[in-house]
């Protein structure tokens, strides 16, 4: 393994811990957001462009987004 | 379970399975050293067989179509439990959100936001139709490209044309596409059939590789998936986001 | 031209036309009526398979990707007389639910019939394909209609809670069925299930073999709720509407077990240790039907009473898989369509409660449902059949496992099995009893948490008689389940499907050659007894009366056995604890164990 | 240290399933469970990977090029839709949930139990 790869597989995996420790989840969506952005660019290391692609679209936007409108709604629940 | 007694278990468990694990890892064959059959057995008959250069796309639409029609299914049913569970409840009111300015947290989109969205929309849709129709010649594909093209949209939300965009992904034509690709699929498999051929037979003109052109089927194939994508995260989306409004109009006095 | 890829895409077309008829105004008995006529087609197409595949198992390759070389490059359908009878069980049940469904059920939009129509289209899929990725696809679509179909009643909490402890634990059980997935192709080089099994075969079983095999395994039983696995299934079962529960408990659950029995024959049978690995299953087998047993006791949810039934029934259909023998597994083909059958009539049976009084709570229906006089007959009927009563399947089906049982030296597997049909079977005849007769009055050890008694959106207002058309699955399964247990037809096919589901050779040179080995010999077929049985359906009838009539349960007696079982009683409650951070707690030590055992075993 | 890779799928899974056990909010889980998803993306991946492997795109590449296992990057896209689907969905029942009972926590008051 060349050392871009082990740099990479590592932040992969500090950023995935840190998504889990991060409990607030507006937040959580950030650092989720990153660690997609992570895993992908792990994804081009590794040869796989396509599915580099797709983590981005979805990792990277797509689920952080989905996240963002239900803590959006669900914060403004609780001023009720 | 009090929240310590929860804990012990979980460590022990998960220690074991740990262990287990990585030593089952560990007996795989080293890390960069893979030696599978089914990988080169594709990469040798694409050419040949298919006249396709991108070896993933082929597999996705061709090798293993049928997965593929699976995977759109998934989609498909998600987008259907989407909506049926962010309908909404019986106590909430029955009229649809109506776009009031300021309601976004009180802020109208900056200038700069909404140049942004303005220059955005062309671009990404663009990139969208590029990444999908050139599938089976480049990364990407009906997938990636169908994301895009729904991002596309929800720059328009971005630069504050929200209401046009609900009305928008609410009207009919939005989940037509999206029942389309996903009946398209399954009917451009059936197109085999008659001449004798299996389900998902890839039977057009292959035409020459490297050409927009080429591959048979999985230009159409991967535009179906990039119909139904768009259409399915257009909507799943904009269910979430008139959940978001709705709300947002009840706490406005 | 062959009919194997139509069951699955006749589904799955029909879902995708049903949703675009979303702005028809007057749609609902269109959608009615284009739903049952699919999974009428699909029943039709399955039984043309079923009647094909007993002639010599099919083999369809999508996209004519046949074997390069011996090497399988595309996906196959590997149809034979088990997974076409499958097939056509999971067709049946959809159409009996669709049937039930047509009378007043609050369908909202098409998405019901869509999500019905994929999750048939799923069924399908998973129990025809012979490829392993392919079944991880159908897992996930079976998966994502099954969650959305159990939030259904999104003005409640508990179906959300359900769905939402159901969604988190199946896609963990898909994690590991992917990783498990990813180790096999790492070791094989192939996704097809002959190919692998052709690829491990002779070679000494590694770490990395029984921990592909424990991670497969422990995905699929997840989805076959056997026991450190199965908390998901009451929560989600006892809050699905009627429809989706009939689904979940006739067939769903029992496919995951198939996957599991699928997978160890055709790749794993030459390299894994058969004696230990039938004593780990046996194991896993005999807790969950007795945990599912006592737990279906302890239940005045009927719903939940008849989920803890399924538990309890799927680990007894374990049990009779890890005999690893062929009449054993002859004998759990004809239990699975026994009990699918009864099962799905027992749920229909609630369907009418929830339709007349809008609840389900035994306690509080006591008495109250008197002028339901056909769906208490037929529901008691259900009851004895779910203790295995002849002629029933169920009888068949549990008779051939405990005679085989005895025959390999598995002497405490009769009673076992007895006693947790007796336990299941005598709770829902206590509910009978006590809801369509009104006898004996509340149970000792009923729970107060779970009752919610809000079952009132299923079905729109019920004034007036039963439908007849509610009533008419419910006795066209019974006596489809009278059909498996009494027709030889039916034993011949399960044997013949049996012999042909153990046969490893055959079905690798068919698959990966394309040559047809002979079939295997029927072997000669005798009814079980029926003292035995007979036996069980007392014993279950007495459970009952114990807990409804006087005796130790009631007057003087009854303080002291309270205090007796209070203890243990307690504990099973407070591991159920309805909270998805515990249930991952057990999933994780359970496969934990499975691990260990198969590592140090194996 | 080709050991690495696989010791980041595991951490990766085991995170995420700790995350899910101990969370005290659905959509916290619903964000474990996206992580430990993405350790079965990484073990495909990992499995497929050849050392001095190009992208399996044949496009103007020497014909004897050494290429990354295809099969497995197909089985990965696969998943990563099959992953978002099943956080859409559960996302949409937190959300339903706390309109009800006006709370995330799943260990709050679950309704049935025992």
């Amino acid at each position: 393994m060349d050392p871009l790869q082990v740099g990479i597989f590592l932040l992969v995996g500090a950023s995935g811990w840190a998504v889990v420790t991060t409990r607030a989840p507006l937040h959580q969506s950030l650092v989720a957001g990153f660690f997609g952005l992570t895993l992908s660019l792990l994804f081009v290391v590794l040869q796989a462009p396509d599915v580099a692609l797709s983590e981005m679209v979805v990792g990277a936007v797509a689920f952080p987004l989905m996240v963002l409108l239900t803590v959006a709604k669900t914060r403004a629940g609780d001023g009720k | 379970m009090s929240s310590k007694l929860r804990h012990f278990p979980f460590v022990l468990g998960t220690l074991v399975f740990a262990g287990f694990l990585l030593r089952a890892l560990c007996a795989l064959p080293p890390f960069g050293e893979y030696r599978g059959a089914y990988g080169p057995a594709i990469l040798s008959t694409m050419e040949p067989l298919r006249h396709a250069q991108q070896a993933v796309a082929s597999i996705t639409f061709d090798y293993r179509g049928f997965d593929t029609l699976g995977e759109e299914f998934i989609l498909f049913a998600a987008v259907a439990g989407g909506l049926l569970l962010l309908r909404r409840q019986e106590s909430e009111a029955a009229h649809d959100p109506v776009d009031q300015s300021g309601d976004r947290g009180g802020i109208e989109p900056a200038p700069a936001v909404l140049g942004l969205g303005v220059l955005m929309f062309p671009f990404t849709l663009l990139l969208g139709i590029y990444v999908v129709l050139h599938g089976h010649l480049t990364p990407g594909g009906g997938f990636q490209g169908g994301v895009l093209l729904a991002t596309a949209f929800y720059y328009v939300y971005l630069s504050g044309e929200y209401h046009d965009l609900l009305g928008m992904s609410r009207g009919h034509i939005v989940s037509h596409l999206e029942a389309a690709g996903a009946a398209g699929y399954v009917i451009i498999g059936l197109l085999a059939l008659p001449a004798g051929l299996h389900y998902l037979h890839n039977l057009l003109p292959l035409g020459d590789k490297g050409n927009l052109l080429s591959a048979g089927t999985l230009p159409l194939l991967n535009i179906t998936v990039g119909t139904e994508v768009a259409s399915a995260f257009l909507l799943l989306i904009a269910a979430f986001l008139r959940q978001v409004l709705v709300i947002r109009r009840e706490k406005k006095p | 031209m062959s009919l194997a890829p139509f069951p699955v895409i006749t589904a799955l077309f029909m879902a995708a036309l049903l949703a675009a008829l979303e702005q028809l105004s007057s749609r609902r008995r269109l959608l009615d009526v284009l739903s049952l006529a699919t999974a009428m087609a699909v029943a039709i197409f399955d039984w043309q398979l079923l009647d094909a595949s007993l002639a010599g198992t099919i083999v369809y390759w999508f996209g004519d990707w046949k074997p390069m070389g011996g090497f399988p490059v595309g996906i196959a359908f590997v149809i034979d007389p088990a997974s076409a009878g499958l097939a056509l069980l999971s067709a049946l049940l959809t159409l009996a639910a669709l049937l039930f469904s047509w009378h007043h059920f609050h369908a909202v939009r098409t998405y019901y019939h869509t999500l019905m129509l994929l999750f048939l289209a799923s069924l399908q899929g998973f129990a025809l394909t012979g490829d392993l990725f392919n079944m991880f696809v159908f897992f996930e679509l079976m998966g994502v209609a099954a969650y959305a179909l159990t939030g259904y009643k999104i003005e409640e909490s508990g179906p959300l809670e359900g769905a939402l402890n159901f969604a988190v634990m199946n896609s963990v059980a898909g994690l590991m069925v992917l990783l498990g997935i990813a180790l096999l192709y790492a070791l094989t080089g192939g996704l097809n299930l002959a190919w692998a099994g052709a690829a491990l075969s002779g070679k000494p079983a590694g770490t990395a073999v029984s921990a592909a095999f424990i991670l497969l395994a422990v995905g699929f039983l997840t989805k076959g709720a056997v026991l450190p696995f199965h908390f998901w299934l009451p929560d989600a079962h006892s809050v699905a509407p009627t429809p989706a529960s009939v689904l979940f408990s006739g067939i769903m659950v029992q496919l995951g077990l198939y996957a599991v029995a699928r997978i160890y024959w055709v790749v794993f049978s030459t390299t894994l240790d058969p004696d230990l690995l039938r004593q780990m299953l046996l194991g896993f087998g005999v807790a969950t039907a007795l945990v599912g047993g006592v737990m279906a006791c302890l239940q005045r949810h009927l719903k939940r009473l008849l989920a803890y039934s399924t538990v309890s029934h799927s680990g007894m259909m374990l049990a009779g898989m890890a005999l690893l023998d062929r009449r054993a597994l002859q004998g759990t083909l004809l239990y699975i369509a026994g009990h699918g059958l009864v099962k799905g009539a027992l749920f229909i049976g609630t369907g009418v409660l929830v339709y007349h009084h809008r609840s389900v709570d035994e306690k509080e229906l006591h008495g109250r449902c008197r002028h339901l006089r056909v769906t208490g007959v037929l529901f008691c009927v259900a009851g004895l059949a779910l203790s295995g009563l002849p002629p029933f399947g169920t009888w068949t089906g549990k008779g051939i496992i405990k005679e085989t049982a005895s025959d390999l030296g598995y002497q405490f597997l009769p009673p076992l099995l007895s006693l947790c049909s007796a336990l299941t079977a005598g709770a829902v005849l206590r509910a009978a009893g006590g809801i369509f007769f009104g006898l004996g009055h509340s149970d000792p050890f009923s729970s107060s948490a779970p009752a919610t008694g809000e079952e009132g959106s299923e079905t729109g207002h019920s004034r007036g008689p039963t439908p007849r058309i509610m009533l008419v699955p419910l006795g066209l399964l019974l006596v489809a389940s009278l059909g498996v247990g009494m027709l030889p037809q039916v034993q011949q096919v399960a044997d013949q499907a049996a012999g042909r589901f153990i046969d490893r050779a055959a079905y690798q040179a068919l698959v990966l050659q394309g040559t047809p080995l002979p079939l295997p010999r029927p072997a000669p077929q005798a009814r079980p007894g029926v003292t035995v049985s007979f036996v069980t359906t007392a014993a279950a009838l007495v459970v009952a009366a114990l807990f409804l009539g006087p005796g130790p349960l009631r007057g003087r007696g009854r303080e002291s056995v309270k205090v007796l079982l209070r203890g243990p009683v307690r504990l099973l409650r407070r591991v159920h604890s309805g909270y998805i951070g515990d249930y991952v707690t057990w999933f994780i030590c359970g496969t934990g164990i499975m691990m260990a055992l198969a590592q140090f075993w194996f | 240290m080709t050991v690495l890779p696989y010791l980041i799928v595991i951490e990766l899974l085991l995170v995420g399933l700790y995350g899910i056990a101990t969370s005290r909010n659905t959509i916290h889980l619903v964000s474990c469970l996206f992580v430990a998803q993405s350790s079965t993306y990484l073990l495909l991946l990992s499995v497929g990977y050849l050392r001095g492997g190009t992208a399996p795109i044949t496009d103007e590449i020497p014909a004897n090029a050494r290429m990354v296992d295809p099969v497995v990057q197909a089985l990965t896209l696969t998943d990563i839709v099959v992953g978002a689907t099943v956080s859409a969905l559960l996302l949409a029942f937190a959300l339903q949930r706390h309109k009800l009972t006006g709370t995330l926590d799943p260990r709050k008051e679950p309704p049935q139990r025992g």
